[in-house]
């Protein structure tokens, strides 16, 4: 490939300039609407919050996580745990019923 | 002209195919049960947002040279990745409740029976026309039954790396799902009296027995099922590290930090398996499919052994805490002590579910070491 | 005697180039620039002692076996550590104020001008004698003009590997001179009425905005530009696991951790980019001459369309935001801030000016995206 | 190599079904054996606690590590010095004796 | 049966080698030490957790496509780890006890004599029948005596490393053992009387110099020994960050996360070396042997300068601290405190011997670029 | 190559032994004056502390870093605006003049 002569290339730095820029403009004006087309449709299905939150789902969405949410959920319930069983003892410190 | 013309032909729109469209929802979906559905977001949403970036035409995510393309090398084609986390996941267990109780390991052993009987199912379903399992997909399909998501990407990575996408989905979703899974098959397989047993506290576990437990399980892994030690030995290494109490700065890295990157790259690289021609198959609903049965399956046995257990046992035994067997750590355990506390507000099972619960851990990972050993 | 020989011949004296000092020197620049004027030190100290490292004679640190080229290959050739740093951008980044008033997205697309100008003042230069910058040198360097690193970096590694240390120092030190370079620019195109224009408070934005967003810019992206999708596609996935709130342990590690490490690693890589052959030629004084005017002309750029936004709007729009439209987060829009309470003390634009100033970031990522299609 | 049929895999899956149930039960039985060895085993050899631990060995154990420890032990240790050096600065602000 | 077969053929049982079996003792050996005894947990722990992965038959750990192959190849063979752990390190170091008493730099000076004398004690055991020591092997061998690990293994890793299994657990060992090996020697010689000499206080040193001195110790090196270069270098670089205060934010990283990961890795990755072929010879009882002999000499030599020095100082010292000056930061100052409160109870020495501490591992670092220059 | 003897070993290693602690000690000795040069150096020209500080240069140099100092500066500006924002919504909470 022989090099293309600076007037060449110029011509095609400068349709470069034009279609990069109406590009740009363009992607980021859809980006423009878009954005208040979410905020409408935000807007027009509100958040069922209280509602979708207090189904019974949630308690082991919240835990979900086998791999890396172990260790604080297993505290959390550990702590619970504990909290029944310290009780438990508690209550006259008798041996566990046989 | 010419420009707006290589400009368009740049663009994806004249290049999509249909199933990288599907796959695309399929990706959204993924997300919105992640965050929407909170089902197990941690790896749920980078699987999705992987599934989307790699069905963009073009954009070579999964081709040599792609981004998702080296992460999948490095790390899960290795095998390096699930190992990371397992190691990290041990740091993160607790044995107490196993230790202070060992015939829970039984539950746990019980429960891997979903794994082998969905193996059987899948060898089975090649008798219907469009399905043609070889014995490597259908153990790495059975263990979704393992409800133990590392597990699963490890053996699928070595025996059935292009159903790989498919069954980790369907691990982490029947795993998100276990709430809604577990509880009509415990309450179909119990009586109302049986779920109100309440059971004696649990010893207190020394330190010491702590420290020899990871070490006692991988010696007994090393001898009798050494294509188990990747798994159970980084397994042990994570725990080993957390119970010494001499390497804490080891230990709460491989359970935070470490594990935190890993599951954004495995998640990403998981993601990337999920193209249309390994995606949109009738496998992919055998797969499903036979996950839900292994869920289940899993949970009737750990139940009914549980029951069995409790028959010859001189201490009672709740039947529920057999259904956290299947592992799908913690959240098989809550759902077991939800469901007691249904029977009993003042029953609280966690701590005994808990037992069970990373039996099944071990269990899984040495079933599949078995598989690795018998089909590999 | 032969001992004391070969250990004359193994110090670096007799070995050294001119070239190498010269280097070193300019390794000893940015050390001192990051620590001293803390110009963007997080880059530029680890560009710095790169620099220093991979000129010193025999050491070989960016030769087969040494510790900078496996760095470099296995982070920057891939693209791997500027998509990370990417992610975790986006795993900061907040558009909330983006969101609140979109159409400050024109001044992050009008002050990309800096970049399309400067490819064409680069080609322009080909005229003097000396240089001779290919169509994908121009564009690598023009992309200086986004002021922004990590693009900066991934553009030069795709299409311009020779010039990416010059281009890397020149986006950096540039970022780090925002102060200095934008405000004379933003005051010679503005009167004094215009900046004390006050700007209305903007509204607050919900949760699932900030959570749909991420996913509307991505389709958008995958839709008409998936060139653009590996920067936009990992900005994205960053910011998502913020908004989304289910995966804080992931997007923590993202941002804070995992950025550092790739941090420390893609300055060091870059550094070794900074050899005499590559470095000391008459390319790199264009590439800063270049880097300056694209500054300027993006900074010129952005405040000219916030000057045309405001004639057409019925809202007040202080001109002086659209500087903040070069990105340089989130140097500009503090810039933006000062030189307007300069003009008026009682007004705070700098949270207008955040719209334009991550509208910017978004705006070079699309024109990366457009050049990589248009001449990669 | 041919697929075996439907009938001759079945039976593979079967056999696979009865001896990886079987390894499984195994395995998990010989570890509640080993498990109830160790708590025998502990209960027997109890931890000489406080004696190990008051040998002088522990000091140097609780800092051994050269290549991570050395933050916190380095801080430690400067505050010890810092400490005393304060105090000793204290004491009358004397020149030090030359 | 059949299966049983197989089954009986994949344990473990059937191929286990006597020296496998003893590796795995050497194993469990390393954990002892790593938990019971806190011997350098850090790295012992997983050291021997390596060694006993390594060791397990069928598990192929250590083999092409094996977890502990792919970490050594990577962190290891190419160096990365242990330059990556030098520079946390070098994060984690403060020199300003050095800078405020230079002249402690001829202890760390002194104490490398242990290296060198045990360089030549390692050839003259080739007279005795079985040892065969190169050259390259003597070097790495007595780099033991610098007391410092990332060093020790970044040298064994380059001039012989099939030994360097047993030179690095030598090392941490003997790192472990400071505190039983120093004191006999440092009273035996020396006077109570100056064992109870008071030193002065130490001048307050500006952030200035400490951020200096870095580049003073890397420009020194690269002038005049550029095979020191990547360790001096990045311990360097660690340094700078720290001091600098410009990047606390990655100077964090990298002296916590990033050196705990790399830690990890880089221990099981010595452990994957402890095979029975390269361990269970006669050459590691003399690499055991000579470990200690170099120890011994290392803290010797450091005592007998630090009395010389004191004899022609016009300020009080203390030849204890020249003990400090075989590194192994921070335990060797540790123990000179503790010897010099035997002798005196209110004297406190730490201060003054964190100056040749840390020379000393300024000293090995490059008497290990001397030895790659030489014998390399 | 043939293996040298023992003896050419042994003057091998010593010459070793004399070269290399001859070069440490040089070289720590020449890092002894630099140490003492500098402290020399910073005595002589000390920090023109609140003067370069003070200078307007200092505000963006605290900010500077694009890819990773954001969250924090970010956080920080959106405290400062927000403290802003809140106050200007009380003076009345009248609607934004338009
Ligand atoms: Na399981
Ligand atoms: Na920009
Ligand atoms: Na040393």
């Amino acid at each position: 490939m022989n090099t293309p002569s600076i007037s060449e290339q110029l011509l095609e730095a400068g349709s470069l300039l034009v279609v990069g820029m109406s590009s740009v403009f363009i992607f980021l004006s859809v980006l423009i609407v878009s954005v208040k087309l979410i905020a409408k449709f935000v807007e027009a299905f509100p958040e069922p919050a209280a509602t979708t939150y207090a189904t019974p789902r949630r308690a082991p969405a919240a835990s979900a996580n086998h791999s890396a949410n172990h260790a604080v959920t297993n505290q959390q319930d550990v702590i619970t745990a504990i909290t029944h069983a310290v009780s438990a003892y508690r209550q006259g410190n008798q041996p566990p019923s046989k | 002209m010419e420009k707006l013309q290589i400009l368009w032909q740049s663009t994806a729109i004249p290049h999509f195919e249909m199933g990288q469209i599907i796959m695309m929802l399929v990706g959204f979906g993924l997300l919105y049960l992640a965050i929407v559905k909170k089902f197990e977001p941690l790896l749920l949403l980078p699987i999705g947002f992987g599934a989307l970036l790699t069905n963009i035409p073009l954009a070579g995510f999964s081709e040599v040279g792609g981004l998702l393309h080296y992460i999948y090398y490095v790390g899960v084609d290795t095998g390096i990745f699930p190992l990371l986390i397992f190691m990290g996941v041990g740091a993160m267990t607790d044995f107490g409740a196993l230790i202070a109780n060992p015939r829970t390991l039984l539950l746990g052993a019980a429960a891997q029976f979903g794994i082998f009987a969905t193996l059987f199912g899948a060898i089975a379903l090649n008798a219907v026309p469009g399905f043609e399992f070889s014995l490597q997909d259908a153990a790495a399909i059975a263990i979704i039954g393992g409800a133990d998501g590392p597990t699963a990407i490890f053996l699928a990575s070595k025996l059935a790396p292009e159903l790989l996408g498919a069954i980790a989905v369907a691990a982490y979703s029947y795993m998100a799902l276990v709430p809604i899974i577990q509880p009509p098959i415990m309450k179909a397989l119990t009586t109302p009296e049986e779920r109100e047993i309440k059971m004696n506290q649990l010893r207190v576990v020394s330190k010491r027995e702590k420290i020899i437990f990871p070490l006692a399980v991988l010696f007994l892994t090393i001898l009798v099922l050494p294509s188990a030690t990747p798994l159970v030995g980084m397994f042990c290494l994570g725990n080993l590290m957390k119970e010494s109490g001499v390497v804490d700065r080891l230990s709460n890295t491989a359970q935070n930090e470490l594990i935190n990157i890993v599951t954004i790259f495995l998640g990403l690289a998981v993601g990337s398996k999920l193209s249309s021609e390994a995606f949109l198959t009738v496998e992919t609903l055998g797969i499903l499919g036979l996950g839900a049965v292994a869920f289940s399956i899993g949970t009737a046995a750990g139940v009914i052994m549980a029951k069995i257990l409790g028959k010859f046992s001189k201490e009672p035994i709740n039947p529920l805490i057999g259904a956290a067997g299947v592992s799908a750590v913690p959240m098989a355990a809550r759902v077991v002590n939800k469901v007691g506390l249904e029977a009993n507000p003042h029953n609280f099972l966690l701590m005994h579910a808990m037992g069970p619960n990373v039996a099944g851990v071990l269990g899984s990972a040495v079933a599949a070491g078995i598989l690795l050993a018998l089909v590999g």
